[in-house]
């Protein structure tokens, strides 16, 4: 085996996430690549929860559609799992052996194992998760020493026989594996390479922005985006910046204009409920061009909605609130990596053409950690354009220019003084209610766009040259269309287009894929299809030819689910051949 | 005191302002101008903020950088400025309804958080930009546009409310008296912490000539002997109806500020340590092995 | 003459405005057709002005492009007002004859006039005005009588004396009448008929809030909307409802939920900026479901952009504002009638279905004053599905239903209690966060939107049957696109389609226009063209044969602008026709 | 007291709380249950509205109507509700953080208009529903996840703060004493206007089983001989350090409510006159002749 997905799914207590990150991460100092997603019931804190892990000896781009591997300390617990934990038709499942399966598990494999007898023979009764993880260590071939070791570092805070104690736990999953059926091909087949970092999208965007030179974060906490105010509150203040936890959102977004205003990079992060606050804000970081940078970490809509579950469906407000033309950026994360990315280039972008840049991030892979290489966590940064002493000369703030880009002076700079405002205004900043005013500053702040779309025609083009099945997804769909198409060996038959850059699209190269296509189909997760509608907006896609499989969120986009649509649309596609 | 290297006027801009004839903004704008001068204040160290209303288009009358933001909001943009460059001299300005009614949170929080800046209310007990409803300030029983049975709420003392929030320093001042504004401006300057002015600044258009009459009639200076740090006593001249419309510097103590804070935090996360490098920061992701 | 347009342009307390009002008055009650606006410079008050009165003996849809006769006190104010005061090439002037005219006015009719001589001789110094209405009065055939009674109303309050001497200004204006040259063609042509009501935009939406049922108004104070406020808190008393002024915007919109959650009809009113700040509390009304009208008058944006002025711009932010898929109905008024009966409309949708309704106007129309007739002012009033004893057997809020709409109890009705929220729910209102009931909820929801389009397919279709030449446009801009196509005699040639409904739109009707049209004309003050846009997404708009008319606001949109372009699209059409 | 109608589990919904063992929201519900009984509310005739937090979810939980609202905006509902069905006991429950931090001006404002509802806030200091970030109520210096170099700001008191934006009735309870607290709640609901109730409440969770004995430590019931008109000596019981957890009626005063004057206004409007039809609204639009 290559590819293997554990989860371990429990009670509150029984430590099935803790079994998770020991796994995680000794498979991530292997070199092996990793993603690891977490779920929970309602209940605050406290309740079941269950813990998936999958492991390739190949990269991976989204948590597989199934289990092979299930770790079952109740089944209780585990059926209220249903939508976040699907079993595959071979997986092997390993469970308390005091609670006895349901008879729908009669025709898969079960082994039962007494871990929590088990837990307390090891002096541990605690640790019916650490059995576990020897048991699994033992049989599918992962370093024992290794595990050993990640273990008593878990525990490094405890007093010894705290660490012992599981350390017995974790040689009696050992030797209890020993006592179970083999059935041949449990062993994980990799050589193992330099480790890997294990990081969440919410934390490479918080990395990415100390990258880009953010010296000012302000935030107010909400699910699923709090991990970011949390890591630069705390790395903010080492390295010369701070962070501020603002009253509401409105707060939040106004302190970083002002901070901006005052020429430091800066940035804010928030969900749904957070950016629909800041709508009018926007518009004033648009209208007075002062750069700001908002990570949008979206979860399911609308209002408060499902605030720990993933959708995207908050494009239509990224794209289009706040009243008036009101010019702004939207740029897409699909993955750990490409938060990175796009978080750096959401900077770049709001410095050097001083507008607001909202990163549309979601639950799914804000939350998820995923093997890294830290190599790739480089990526170019780029300055706001200040007034040189020649633009500070009779300077004029909003000086009309070929890109729109006027240079910009800050507080501190003798000469640059300047009173700006959320009012129409000339190029010195004064009010000004005159249509032709209006009409030449909304030209130039949409210029601006225009100049970016140029520079950052940023998307995903991968599969067939010219595709059979064309298919157009963006953000977190991208990763599992990718294990759709190579699971079905289909990347010579079909092709897909991800823009990354929401708004402005890249539309020239998005209209010629699209019309280098036999039939598309579009992929997102909105029930009233948000990404299709803003397509409509920039490019033709006929409807003639286009399926449109979009649904609401609530549950993790599942290759499969791409795959079905693509099995239609493909022997469609021989049909016609034949026909 | 020295002479000033900048004269009053050489704050002005060359925009006009908006406001009506004899509307008490002009002579707020005047202390503002005399107050900079007479602490020398380097336009190009100092910004102010402002949020939507008359009063708030203040700033664009200012020769330093300055910032006419949105309804409410001239609060957070301040305190952002301020923790971004700490050195700045950061004014906030506007209304009574702007800092009262949609800036109320905002407000409440960054007399709280002492935030070092001075917060000037010009206070007209009206909306003026929008043509005369009713504000916080506007007091019980007045007939407003928004009001035409009398206003059926009982208006707040702004004094009153930022000692209560936590302001290290609150005064009021007259705008009819140039000279008394322009030295409790100097004071909420100079002082190292939240100063909260509320400024008493008719409206002439929409409450009339007489509301200035008014005023006037119950304006007195607050008691000489006045202790300064006696916040139940402050309290005192701001709560009961005689003295409502007492002047001068009400309250003022002395606690750590927002940026105190935030030097004490740095020096918390890495006291004299070198900054972390990047590597530093990534050793966070490393598997626990 | 039929149809004419007077203007009055002076400084402050020259009382341009007062001389407006008095003759719109007169000439309503005449039974003609008005249209009055007004202009003001920068300054808050006390600053120049000018008041524009179109009177017509037939129905006009818009204020006229130019002004045939002009009022001017003094010359340097009318500069000030370029872009809102254009003078007919025939225009007639009547100016303060102390302030000579400026050179480029020579080629003009100016008939100089001692303005304030007379009024001091009239022993009403401050009546210039008045001397000048006395003069147009006599020279355009408007009854004297009527007039004169209309001056001593106006200054009613006023002692006896100065009644008196106003009257004497105005006769002192109608024998200086007499020693003007005349050419003629002044005389307004028309029989006089029943008196009309001089009723403005915002007034008509009050109106039609008390007449739907509202009985609860909250709102916050904004440019150009607060009429609305101003009117609400004054009657709603009077008919045992109250009025809230609020806070802010958030409040505003929260306590209309919660009014309307305890069972009263319940509306808001903003503009741009307010409707930025509630675009969070929207999505609640919506997921929740509790009936909210907020109407909002839209003008120069973005940010605070320019409050007094007109634009179409908020048209992304009611459809598209919000986190999440959150349904809500947008309607448009294009006129002071049609702003009463798209008020009512909302009302009978919010209701009935259980969904905010944005009711979105513009300064253009929100502030004209135009004369309608009482007996116009008649609607439909339809009310909320109320649970019956039925439903509440076992009752369920969100039962799922055909058309989406479930019935509703209010506080008060015993058995009727439920426990609803801002989350993701199940029928019974409990928090839910699967899958299955998410995507069933909002398949719900959207369903009620169907409901909506099927039952309110709105829109306003005149003109040619099978077009040349196809206009599109909505709002404030039907009635200009009207008077160019009446100007320019094509009724036969060119087709207007104007979707009341801007969201759901009336897709099926929409798309069968634009198929039936040669070429396609959008027309729209947003300079994103967020109309054009908005329509691209819902059909097919095929961008070969679309011309774009969208600029941006800050100057009413003047027939002229549509005229040049069906100039251009006609004779092109004749060209292929000859080709 | 004639037994009520009904006993405290009429008013179970039977839906599971989500929340955590231990959690001090649990007893709060508890005196919510006994309150409502002991005071013989008609389940049909009461409202609760909550903003978002653990402890907002207690409406899903009490068998009246019930919305748990947006964060920090249960007031203004609360607010609408009242003045839309004035016959309705409307109660607005939630966090800390929802009512001080993002909800701070609707308390300032539904305190200043005296709305006649009772408003308990479940008082943890810290955010409980997204996992341990400082609130305004945390005490200075404490590390939470967003403050892990120790809390900067200093923490308000809801008390303090009530009393001083006008609250008429203000009180505090601890969650821990059901009896006590259900006596407060009856207070509060009874009272007429704005009543305020701090009722501290451990998170076990993000604060640990300390909080709660370091909070008992603190508690002291109010003297007996507590002048609860006395609003110095109310401020006194909520701003000394010795004071802060005193537990009881702190302030009472009585003045009109927001329906009061609702009503004092349509009397004002037409008195006893019919109201006005369709005709005479529209003679408003009448030309002036
Ligand atoms: C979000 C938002 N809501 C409402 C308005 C309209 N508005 C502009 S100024 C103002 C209040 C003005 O009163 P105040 O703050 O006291 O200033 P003043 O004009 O009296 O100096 C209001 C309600 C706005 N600009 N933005
Ligand atoms: C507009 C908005 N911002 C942020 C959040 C995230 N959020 C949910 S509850 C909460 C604070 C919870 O603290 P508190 O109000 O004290 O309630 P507790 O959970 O402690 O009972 C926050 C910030 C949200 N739901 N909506
Ligand atoms: S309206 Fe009032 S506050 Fe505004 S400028 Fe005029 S006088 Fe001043
Ligand atoms: S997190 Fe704290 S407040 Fe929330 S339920 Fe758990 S214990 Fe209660
Ligand atoms: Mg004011
Ligand atoms: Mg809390």
């Amino acid at each position: 085996m290559h590819d293997l997905t554990f989860a371990f799914v429990g009670a509150g207590g029984d430590g099935a996430v803790t079994a998770g990150d020991i796994m995680a991460g000794v498979c991530a100092s292997e070199g092996l690549h990793v993603i690891k997603t977490e779920a929970y019931g309602p209940q605050i804190r406290g309740g079941e929860s269950s813990a998936t892990v999958r492991v390739s000896s190949k990269p991976v781009y989204a948590q597989a559609d199934a289990v092979d591997v299930l770790v079952v300390f109740s089944w209780a617990d585990f059926a209220r799992f249903q939508n976040e934990v699907l079993l595959a038709t071979d997986a092997v499942i390993f469970h308390e052996s005091a609670d006895a399966p349901p008879d729908e598990m009669s025709s898969r494999t079960c082994h039962a194992v007494p871990f929590a007898a088990l837990a307390r023979e090891a002096g541990a009764p605690a640790s019916k998760n650490v059995i576990a993880v020897g048991l699994l260590t033992a049989r599918y071939g992962l370093p024992l020493e290794l595990t050993r070791h990640a273990i008593s570092r878990r525990f490094a805070k405890k007093e010894a026989a705290v660490i012992e104690a599981n350390l017995r736990a974790f040689d009696r999953g050992v030797i209890q594996e020993e006592t179970l059926p083999q059935t041949g091909k449990e062993q994980l087949e990799y050589t193992s390479s330099e480790p890997r970092l294990l990081m969440s999208g919410n934390e490479a965007s918080a990395f990415a922005a100390i990258h880009a030179g953010c010296r000012f974060f302000a935030g107010y906490p909400i699910t699923p985006s709090s991990e970011i105010l949390h890591f630069l509150s705390e790395w903010l203040p080492k390295i010369g910046g701070s962070s501020l936890q603002t009253e509401d959102e409105l707060a939040a977004i106004g302190a970083i204009i002002g901070a901006s205003f005052a020429g430091v990079k800066s940035m804010t992060a928030t969900s749904g409920p957070g950016l629909a606050l800041m709508a009018e804000l926007l518009g004033l970081s648009s209208i007075a061009e002062v750069p700001a940078v908002i990570v949008n970490v979206q979860r399911g809509g609308p209002s408060t909605g499902i605030p720990t579950k993933s959708e995207q469906s908050d494009l239509f407000h990224a794209v289009y609130a706040s009243h008036g033309d009101t010019p702004r950026v939207v740029i897409a994360c699909s993955d750990v990596e490409s938060s990175f990315h796009a978080t750096v280039d959401a900077f770049n972008m709001a410095e050097e053409y001083q507008v607001p840049v909202i990163v549309l991030s979601d639950q799914s892979i804000a939350q998820r950690r995923e093997t890294i290489n830290a190599s790739v966590l480089q990526h170019e940064v780029r300055e706001r354009r200040m007034a040189t002493p020649d633009d500070l000369h009779e300077y004029r703030r909003y000086r009309d220019t070929p890109d729109g880009v006027s240079p910009m002076s800050v507080p501190g700079m003798s000469g640059g003084m300047y009173q700006t405002n959320g009012l129409e205004h000339d190029e010195q900043g004064r009010p000004n209610a005159s249509f032709n005013v209006h009409e030449a500053m909304n030209a130039k702040r949409y210029r601006k766009l225009d100049a970016i779309a140029e520079r950052y025609p940023l998307f995903d083009r991968f599969g067939a040259k010219r595709p059979e099945v064309g298919i157009l997804c963006w953000g977190s769909s991208i990763g599992v269309v990718r294990e759709a198409i190579a699971h079905m060996g289909v990347e010579d038959r079909v092709g897909v287009f991800a823009p990354i850059m929401i708004s402005p699209l890249p539309t020239h190269d998005l209209q010629s894929f699209i019309d280098s296509c036999g039939s598309l189909l579009v992929v997102e997760v909105s029930y009233a299809a948000q990404f299709t509608q803003h397509l409509r907006t920039q490019v033709d896609l006929p409807r003639a030819k286009t399926t449109v499989h979009s649904r609401s969120g609530g549950k993790t986009l599942a290759a499969s689910e791409v795959e079905a649509e693509l099995r239609t649309l493909l022997t469609n596609v021989s049909l016609e051949v034949l026909a | 005191m020295t002479a000033s290297p900048y004269s009053p006027t050489d704050y002005k801009t060359d925009l006009k302002p908006v406001w009506c004839p004899g509307c008490g903004d002009f002579a707020v704008l005047n202390s503002v101008y005399r107050a900079l001068s007479d602490l020398h204040i380097e336009p190009h160290q100092t910004a102010i903020i402002s949020g939507i209303g008359c009063s708030s288009r203040l700033p664009g009358y200012v020769e330093t950088y300055g910032f006419n933001s949105l309804h409410g909001r001239a609060l957070p943009l301040a305190t952002g400025m301020k923790l971004a460059a700490p050195n700045l001299t950061v004014l906030a300005v506007g209304g009574d309804g702007d800092g009262l009614a949609i800036g109320g949170n905002h407000f409440m929080h960054a007399a709280r958080r002492n935030v070092d800046i001075a917060y000037f209310m010009m206070d007209n007990e009206i909306y003026g930009l929008t043509k005369g409803q009713a504000a916080p300030t506007t007091p019980s029983g007045d007939k407003t546009k928004s009001t035409i049975y009398g206003n059926p709420e009982v208006s707040v003392d702004p004094c009153a409310l930022a000692i209560s929030l936590g302001a290290s320093w609150v005064g009021r001042g007259f705008s009819g008296d140039v000279k008394g504004t322009t030295e409790l401006m100097k004071l909420a300057i100079s002082h190292h912490g939240f100063a909260f002015l509320n400024i008493i600044s008719p409206c002439v258009t929409w409450r009339g000539d007489h509301q200035t009459k008014e005023l006037r009639a119950k304006l007195a200076a607050i008691p000489a002997d006045h202790d300064r740090a006696d916040r139940t006593a402050a309290l005192r001249f701001t709560s009961e109806p005689e003295h409502l419309m007492t002047t001068g510097v009400l309250y003022e103590t002395q606690r750590p500020t927002l940026i105190d804070e935030m030097m004490e935090i740095r020096d918390k996360a890495i006291g004299q340590a070198p900054p972390p490098g990047r590597e530093e920061i990534l050793r966070v992701f490393a598997p626990a092995m």
